[in-house]
C-alpha cells in the first residue's frame, strides 16, 4: 500500500459539505467539561494554594489526607494537593508548547505538501515518515542527553514528534481539498496558490487541525508525564504530576495515594482531552464521527 | 430539434475582429503511469490524440463522449490548467499553449467554468457572497457587492442569498451560484462541464433554460459537455463527437443526430433510450444489438 | 509485485542511512568534546588527548561516522567511553530483553483489541457497545507507568501474588522468569490494547458501511458472516497500519516500563549511558529503536501485499 | 393491482409474486415512505420512477430487509412461496430468501464487489450458501457458465481475476450473475445502469431484461430516468415525496399521464418540446429534502393546479386491474393532456 492509501486511510475525508450542526454528543460535554477543570486548577493554581507546594517541613511528612491537608503529605512534608493544582500548570504548559510548535510547523508542511507536485510532496512525506521513527520519547531522551533536562527540553522534543502526525492528516485534507470543484474554479478565476492555501484549504482542514490538537495535547500530557517521571521533564522543584508519580515509587508499601493522586490527575487531564478530541470531530465531520 | 432557431449566430462584437472564440490545433495528452514491471516503464496513457476545431464567437458547441474520452482532459487545457503535450490552444486569437500562470490573466478575464457537482463546486466554508465575488477579487474588479447582487438577481436568486452558506441550497439554487460566480468577471466564454448531470430532471429543465437566456441576453460563446446526448441536442448549434481522445465527427446538431456519418457515432445515438423511441416499441435488446464491435 | 518490492527494500535502506546521519549528527554537534565529558571536568588535558586518540575522536567525522556504521552493520559497535568495554555483548542482551517484553505486550493487546475492537463496532449503537468504548477511552488515558505501579501495588505490595520487579534470564529459572514477566508485560499490554481497539473499531465500522458488505447480505449471508467473510480481510490493512505505529510507541514505552520493574533491558541501559553521559551507548541504542521501527514500518508494507490484491500490479 | 391507501384491499391474487401493503419507513419523527401498496405477478417487469426523496430506493431496501441502520419499515410484504411477512422478519429467516427467493442489483458496481476476492468465488458463494450446488467444485463451475451468460470474454481467466482488473460495465455484470444466480422469483434493480455509459447501459439492459425473461422472474426497476423505464418496463409506478402517485401500463402512464406531477414529469424530461422562444418546459419550485414535503398533496407546492381540497390527502382511483392516481385535478382522462403544459404528443424521432 503506497502511503497515499495508507494516508487514505489514516486521514479523514474532508466532507464538501457541513450540514446542519451536529447535536453536542456525551464525548464533548464530558470532555469539555474535564478540560475546563484542568485550565480552572492551573488558574486557580495562579491565584491561590491551599499551601505552598514547594514547602519542605518534615515536621509534618507522610501525613494522610486531613482537613488541613485534603490529599495528605509527601515525603518531603510538601502538600499533595496544591503540587497536584501546581503541576496542572506544567501539564497545560507543555501541551500547549508541544501542539503549538507540532501545529505552526506541521499544518503549513501538510498544505505545501498537498498542494505541491506529486514528487515533491511524496518527497516531504518520505522524510516525514522517518520523524515517526522517533517517537517523542526516545527525541526527548536524546535532547535530554545533549542539553540536560528540563521541561522546555520535553516541551520542544514533544512538539517535533508531534509534526509528523499533523503533518500527514492535514496533506491528506489539503489532497481531498484540492481535487475539490471550487478549488479548480478558483484556479480558473485566477486565484494563485497561496490565496488558494488560505482562503480556500485552511478553513476546510481546520475541523482535522482542532482534533488532531486535542488529541496531541493527550499525547504530550502522557509523554511529559512519562519524561518528568524518568528524571527528563520538569526539574524539581517545580511540581509535576509525573515527577510525583516517580517519588511515589519507592513507598507504594506505606502511601499508595502518592501515586493514586498524579496517576489519576494525569489520566484524567488524558481523558478530557481525548473526548474533547472525538466530541470536536463529531462535531465538524460526521464522517469521521467512528474514526479511531 | 423541433424548433432551430433561425438566422445566423448573433453577429460578433464590434472590434472583436473575426476571429473565433477558441481555436485547437493537434492538440496531444499523454500522461506516463508508475511503472508496475521491472524491465520495462508502463505504457504511457494517450488522453487527447490530435484534436482540431474552431468556435467561431457566440456559437453553442456541444462536446459529447463517454467517460475516459477525454472531454475533461481537454477542458482543463481550454481553461488554461493544464498543458497540452503538444499543438496550440488560442482563446480570441491569443495562443496560450506553454504560457506560465502569471500571463494567463487574459484567459481568465474572458473564460469561465461551470462545473457538475452542486456539493463540490461551492466552498462548504464561504458564505455565498464571497463564493460569487471571488474572481472579481482574483482580478481586483471594484464594487463588488453591487455586481454580486446584481448577478444572483440574474440567475433568479435574491440578493439576501449572499449572506447564506452553500448548504442552505437545493442543488439547483447551488447551480445558479456556480453559474452566478462563471459571469462575474464578464467573461466572453462559458465553459460547462456537465452543468446538469447531477440535477432532478424537474430542476434540470429549469435550468438548462437559464444557460439559454444567459447565453443570448449576454450573446456569450458556450462550450457544454456532456455525456447525454439528449441533453446537448437540445442546448447547441454544433456538437464534436469525441472517442478514445480524438474527434470521431464534428458537425451541425441537426447532421451529426439526423444522419451520423461515423460509425461510432452511430452506435452512440443508436444506444440513446428515448421516451418516444421506447414508446414506438423500441427494446432493451434493439438498443443493444447495434452496439456488437 | 517485484518493482513494489525493490522500491520497497530501497526506502527502507535510504531511510536507515539518513536516520543514521540524523542520529549520528545530533550527538555529534554536541556542544563540548564527548571525551571531556566523558572524563568529567577534572580530567587532565593529556588524558583527554587520549581517549580521544583511542576512541579515534580526533579523526574527520565523516571516518569516525563510516568507522561507528562499519561497527553496527557487522554487529561489532565500538568500546564504551566509560567501562571501556566492548557494547557489542551487552546491547544484544538488553535487545534480548526489550524484545521479550514489548513482543509479549504486543501479543497481549492483538489479543484484546482485535475481538473487542470489533465487538466494539458490531455493537456500536447499543449500550455494550458504549461502555465497550468508554472503558477502551479510559485505558488509553492510563499512561503503562501508572498501570505498571498499581500492578505492583495490588499484586506484589497488597497481594504479594508476583515479586515487584526484577528480572530472569528464561533458560536459568523460567517460572521466574515468566512470574517476573507478567505485569510488565501486561502494563505495556493493556494500554496499547487500548489505543489498538479504537483502530479496531473505526476500520471495522468503515467496512460495515461498504457496498460489498451490503451485497453480501443481499446475497443471503447473515452480518455476522457477512462480516466475517467479506469484512475482516479489507479491515485488516488500516489495522496492520497501526499496529505498526504502535509498535514503535511501544518500543520507547518499554524505556518507562523498564524503569518502573528494574528490568535490564535497551531502555534502561539507555537511561544509564545518558545518566553517565556514555554518548556512543546512547547514539546505539536510538539506532537500535530507530533500525527496529523502520524495519517493522517494511514489513508492514510486505504485509499488504498478502492482504490486498489490488497492490500486486498486474490487471487492467 | 389492488388499491392501496384506504379502501380494503382485495385478496392477492395466486399468480403475484409479490404484494405489498400500507408500508412506511420512517427515521425520527420524519416520513420518507408513506402508505405505499403495490403488487407485481410472476414474470411482470415494473418499473418505479422517481425524483430524489422519493423514497424508490427505501422502498426497494424495505422489501430486501437491508435498510440503512437508524430507519423502520412497517407494514406488510409479502413473497410468494414465503410463509413469513418480509417485514420485521429476524435475519435467520430474511437470509434464506435474500439471493434465493428475492435478489438485488446495486447503482455503483465499483464498489459493490469485495476487491479482496476473486470474481469466481463471490459468484460461487451464493450457490454455496443456499445449497443450489452440492459443492465448491460445481459451485465454482456454475460461476464460470454464469459469467458467460453476461457476456464476460473469456470467462473462465475472469472468473480467477479480482474486480479491480474489471471495468464498471463487467462488474454490473458480475453482480448481475450473483443476482440471477438462483433464479430469483423477484428481482429488484436500484438504478443499475445510472452509473454507466450509453453504449454499455444498453448492453446491461438487455442482459437485465433478457435474464429476467428467461428465468420468467418477477422485477421491480428503480430509477429516476423514465426512457429507461419505458425501454426496459411493461408497468410503471410513479413516486413522489414517499408516496405512489401514479401507476399504469408504460404507454398508457407516459401518452396520458392524470397525475399532475407525472405530466410535469413527463414534460420535464422530454427535451425535444420546445415552446416558441426554445425554451423547456418546467416545474416550478424544488424537490423539498426527503421528509418535508407537505401534508395533503405531496406534490401542492409545485403545482399549477392545485386548490384548497389538495391541503387533505387524495384518495387512490383505480382505472383499471393494475392502475390508478391520487389526484384531486388529475388531467382530463378522455380529453387529449391538457393544453397547458407542452406533453410529450408524437413518437420522438433519432
Amino acid at each position: 500500500m503506497s502511503v497515499q492509501e495508507r494516508e487514505a486511510t489514516v486521514a479523514s475525508a474532508v466532507s464538501a459539505d457541513r450540514k446542519r450542526r451536529r447535536p453536542v454528543t456525551g464525548s464533548l460535554l464530558v470532555g469539555g467539561l474535564i478540560v475546563a477543570a484542568v485550565i480552572g486548577m492551573a488558574l486557580l493554581s495562579f491565584v491561590w494554594t491551599p499551601h505552598d507546594p514547594t514547602l519542605v517541613d518534615p515536621s509534618v511528612r507522610l501525613q494522610e489526607p486531613s482537613s488541613d491537608y485534603w490529599f495528605g503529605t509527601d515525603k518531603f512534608g510538601r502538600d499533595v494537593f496544591s503540587q497536584i493544582l501546581v503541576g496542572s500548570r506544567t501539564t497545560l504548559f507543555v501541551g500547549f508548547v508541544a501542539v503549538g510548535v507540532a501545529a505552526l510547523i506541521g499544518v503549513p508542511l501538510g498544505i505545501v505538501a498537498g498542494m505541491a507536485p506529486r514528487w515533491c510532496g511524496e518527497l516531504l512525506m518520505r522524510g516525514n515518515d522517518l520523524l515517526l521513527a522517533f517517537p517523542a520519547l526516545l527525541l526527548a531522551i536524546m535532547f535530554a542527553a545533549v542539553y540536560g533536562a528540563g521541561t522546555l527540553v520535553a516541551m520542544v522534543a514533544i512538539g517535533i514528534a508531534s509534526i509528523p502526525h499533523f503533518a500527514r492528516l492535514i496533506r491528506g485534507g489539503t489532497l481531498q481539498i484540492m481535487r475539490t470543484e471550487y478549488v479548480i474554479a478558483a484556479r480558473a478565476a485566477g486565484r494563485g496558490p497561496f490565496a488558494i492555501a488560505v482562503r480556500h484549504v485552511l478553513p476546510n482542514v481546520s475541523g482535522l487541525v482542532i482534533v488532531q490538537a486535542s488529541v496531541g495535547f493527550a499525547i504530550a500530557v502522557l509523554a511529559e508525564a512519562a519524561l518528568s517521571f524518568l528524571g527528563f521533564g520538569t526539574p524539581p522543584p517545580t511540581p509535576s504530576w509525573g515527577r510525583m508519580l516517580q517519588e511515589s515509587q519507592e513507598l507504594l508499601s506505606i502511601a499508595p495515594r502518592l501515586a493514586v493522586f498524579p496517576g489519576v490527575a494525569i489520566a484524567v487531564a488524558v481523558l478530557g482531552f481525548n473526548l474533547l478530541g472525538d466530541g470536536l470531530r463529531d462535531r465538524f465531520d460526521p464522517k469521521l464521527e467512528d474514526r479511531r | 430539434m423541433a424548433e432551430q432557431p433561425t438566422g445566423a449566430p448573433p453577429a460578433p462584437e464590434p472590434g472583436t475582429g473575426p476571429t473565433e472564440a477558441i481555436s485547437v490545433h493537434d492538440v496531444t495528452r499523454v500522461y506516463q503511469r508508475p511503472r508496475t514491471s521491472l524491465r520495462s516503464a508502463s505504457p504511457p496513457v494517450h488522453a487527447l490524440r490530435g484534436v482540431s476545431f474552431a468556435i467561431p464567437q457566440g456559437q453553442r458547441f456541444g462536446i459529447v463522449g463517454e467517460s475516459g474520452c477525454g472531454k475533461s482532459t481537454l477542458l482543463r487545457i481550454l481553461a488554461g490548467l493544464d498543458r497540452p503535450t503538444s499543438g496550440s490552444v488560442a482563446i480570441d486569437g491569443r495562443d496560450l499553449t506553454g504560457l506560465p500562470e502569471r500571463r494567463l490573466t487574459f484567459v481568465r478575464e474572458r473564460l469561465q467554468l461551470v462545473f457538475q457537482d452542486p456539493m463540490s463546486s461551492l466552498d462548504p466554508r464561504m458564505r455565498v457572497g464571497d463564493i460569487v465575488a471571488e474572481p472579481l477579487v482574483a482580478q481586483g474588479h471594484g464594487n463588488r457587492r453591487e455586481r454580486v447582487a446584481e448577478l444572483l438577481e440574474a440567475v433568479g436568486l435574491r440578493a439576501d442569498a449572499a449572506d447564506r452558506y452553500p448548504h442552505q441550497f437545493s442543488g439547483g439554487q447551488r447551480q445558479r451560484i456556480s453559474i452566478a460566480r462563471a459571469l462575474a468577471p464578464r467573461p466572453k466564454i462559458i465553459v460547462a462541464d456537465e452543468p446538469v448531470s447531477a440535477l432532478d430532471v424537474s430542476v434540470r429543465a429549469q435550468v438548462l433554460n437559464l444557460i439559454a437566456d444567459l447565453v443570448d441576453e449576454l450573446s456569450l460563446t458556450l462550450v457544454f459537455v456532456s455525456h447525454d446526448l439528449s441533453v446537448v441536442r437540445h442546448v447547441c448549434d454544433r456538437v464534436a463527437v469525441m472517442h478514445a481522445g480524438q474527434i470521431v465527427e464534428t458537425g451541425s446538431t441537426e447532421q451529426v443526430y439526423e444522419d451520423p456519418r461515423h460509425s461510432y457515432t452511430r452506435r452512440l445515438i443508436a444506444a440513446v433510450p428515448t421516451l418516444g423511441r421506447a414508446l414506438s416499441g423500441v427494446s432493451a435488446a434493439d438498443l443493444n444489438r447495434e452496439q456488437r464491435p | 509485485m517485484i518493482v513494489r518490492l525493490v522500491q520497497r527494500i530501497a526506502i527502507l535502506l535510504a531511510s536507515l542511512a539518513v536516520s543514521s546521519v540524523l542520529v549520528f549528527a545530533f550527538m555529534a554537534v554536541l556542544p563540548g568534546d564527548p571525551a571531556r565529558v566523558a572524563l568529567g571536568t577534572s580530567a587532565s588535558d593529556s588524558a583527554v588527548a587520549q581517549l580521544r586518540q583511542e576512541f579515534g575522536l580526533d579523526r574527520p567525522l565523516v571516518a569516525q561516522y563510516l568507522s561507528w556504521v562499519r561497527g553496527l552493520v557487522t554487529f561489532a559497535p565500538g568500546n564504551s567511553y566509560i567501562s571501556h568495554a566492548p557494547i557489542g555483548p551487552q546491547l544484544a542482551d538488553r535487545l534480548q530483553v526489550t524484545l521479550w517484553l514489548v513482543g509479549t505486550g504486543m501479543v497481549i493487546a492483538c489479543l484484546l483489541a482485535l475481538p473487542l475492537g470489533t465487538l466494539m463496532a458490531v455493537r456500536h449503537r447499543k449500550p455494550s457497545g458504549l461502555v465497550l468504548s468508554a472503558l477502551s477511552q479510559v485505558g488509553v488515558a492510563i499512561p503503562a507507568f501508572l498501570a505498571g505501579i498499581l500492578l505492583i501495588t495490588v499484586f506484589a505490595v497488597g497481594l504479594g501474588w508476583l515479586p515487584a520487579n526484577g528480572w530472569t534470564p528464561p533458560d536459568q529459572d523460567p517460572v521466574l522468569f515468566l512470574k517476573q514477566l507478567v505485569m510488565p508485560a501486561l502494563s505495556l499490554g493493556i494500554v496499547q490494547a487500548a489505543v489498538v481497539t479504537r483502530y479496531v473499531r473505526s476500520a471495522v465500522l468503515d467496512v460495515l458501511r461498504e457496498d460489498y458488505l451490503r451485497t453480501a447480505r443481499a446475497k443471503g449471508l447473515r452480518p455476522t458472516r457477512a462480516l466475517l467473510r467479506h469484512g475482516l480481510r479489507n479491515a485488516a490493512v488500516p489495522v496492520v497500519t497501526v499496529l505498526a505505529l504502535q509498535l514503535a510507541t511501544l518500543l520507547v514505552g518499554s524505556v518507562v516500563i523498564e524503569r518502573v520493574f528494574v528490568i535490564p533491558g535497551l531502555g534502561s541501559l539507555l537511561l544509564d549511558s545518558v545518566a553517565n553521559r556514555d554518548l556512543i551507548v546512547v547514539q546505539d541504542v536510538v539506532m537500535i529503536i530507530a533500525m527496529a521501527v523502520l524495519l517493522v514500518n517494511f514489513l508492514v508494507d510486505m504485509v499488504y501485499l498478502l492482504i490486498d490484491p489490488r497492490l500486486r500490479g498486474g490487471g487492467s | 393491482m389492488t388499491p392501496a391507501p384506504g379502501t380494503a384491499p382485495a385478496a392477492a391474487t395466486q399468480d403475484d409474486v409479490l404484494a405489498v401493503r400500507n408500508l412506511d419507513v420512517t427515521v425520527g419523527g420524519r416520513t420518507l415512505v408513506e402508505d405505499v401498496g403495490f403488487t407485481i405477478r410472476a414474470g411482470e417487469r415494473v418499473g418505479l420512477i422517481g425524483e430524489s426523496g422519493s423514497g424508490k430506493s427505501l422502498t426497494a431496501l424495505s422489501v430486501m430487509g437491508l435498510l440503512p441502520e437508524g430507519l423502520r419499515a412497517s407494514g406488510s410484504v409479502r413473497l410468494a412461496g414465503v410463509d413469513h411477512d418480509l417485514v420485521g422478519a429476524d435475519e435467520a429467516r430474511m437470509s434464506r430468501v435474500r439471493g434465493k427467493e428475492i435478489a438485488m442489483v446495486f447503482q455503483e458496481p465499483m464498489t459493490a464487489l469485495n476487491p479482496t476476492m476473486r470474481v469466481g468465488r463471490q459468484i460461487a458463494e451464493v450457490l454455496l450458501i443456499h445449497r443450489t450446488r452440492p459443492d465448491r467444485a460445481s459451485a465454482r463451475a456454475a460461476a464460470v457458465e454464469l459469467l458467460a451468460q453476461v457476456g464476460l470474454p473469456d470467462p473462465g481467466a475472469a472468473a480467477q481475476a479480482y474486480p479491480h482488473q474489471f471495468s464498471g460495465g463487467q462488474r454490473q455484470r458480475v453482480v448481475l450473475a450473483i443476482a440471477l444466480a438462483n433464479d430469483p422469483a423477484l428481482l429488484v434493480c436500484d438504478e443499475p445502469t445510472t452509473a454507466l455509459d450509453v453504449t454499455v447501459q444498453a448492453r446491461v439492459l438487455d442482459l437485465i431484461v433478457r435474464g429476467v425473461q428467461d428465468r420468467r422472474s418477477a422485477m421491480l426497476f428503480i430509477t429516476h430516468d423514465l426512457a429507461v423505464v419505458a425501454t426496459a418496463c411493461e408497468r410503471v409506478m410513479v413516486m413522489y415525496g414517499g408516496r405512489l402517485v401514479e401507476s399504469g401500463p408504460v404507454r398508457e402512464v407516459f401518452t396520458r399521464p392524470r397525475h399532475r406531477y407525472t405530466q410535469g414529469l413527463i414534460g420535464a424530461s422530454d427535451l425535444t418540446v420546445v415552446d416558441d422562444r426554445g425554451r423547456l418546459a418546467t416545474i416550478r419550485g424544488s424537490v423539498p429534502p426527503a421528509g418535508r414535503f407537505p401534508a395533503g398533496c405531496v406534490f401542492r407546492n409545485r403545482c399549477d393546479h392545485a386548490t384548497e381540497v389538495c391541503a387533505t390527502r387524495p384518495e387512490w382511483i383505480p382505472t383499471g386491474p393494475d392502475s390508478g392516481y391520487a389526484c384531486f385535478h388529475p388531467v382530463p382522462g378522455s380529453a387529449a393532456p391538457g393544453a397547458t403544459t407542452p406533453t410529450n404528443q408524437e413518437a420522438g424521432r433519432g
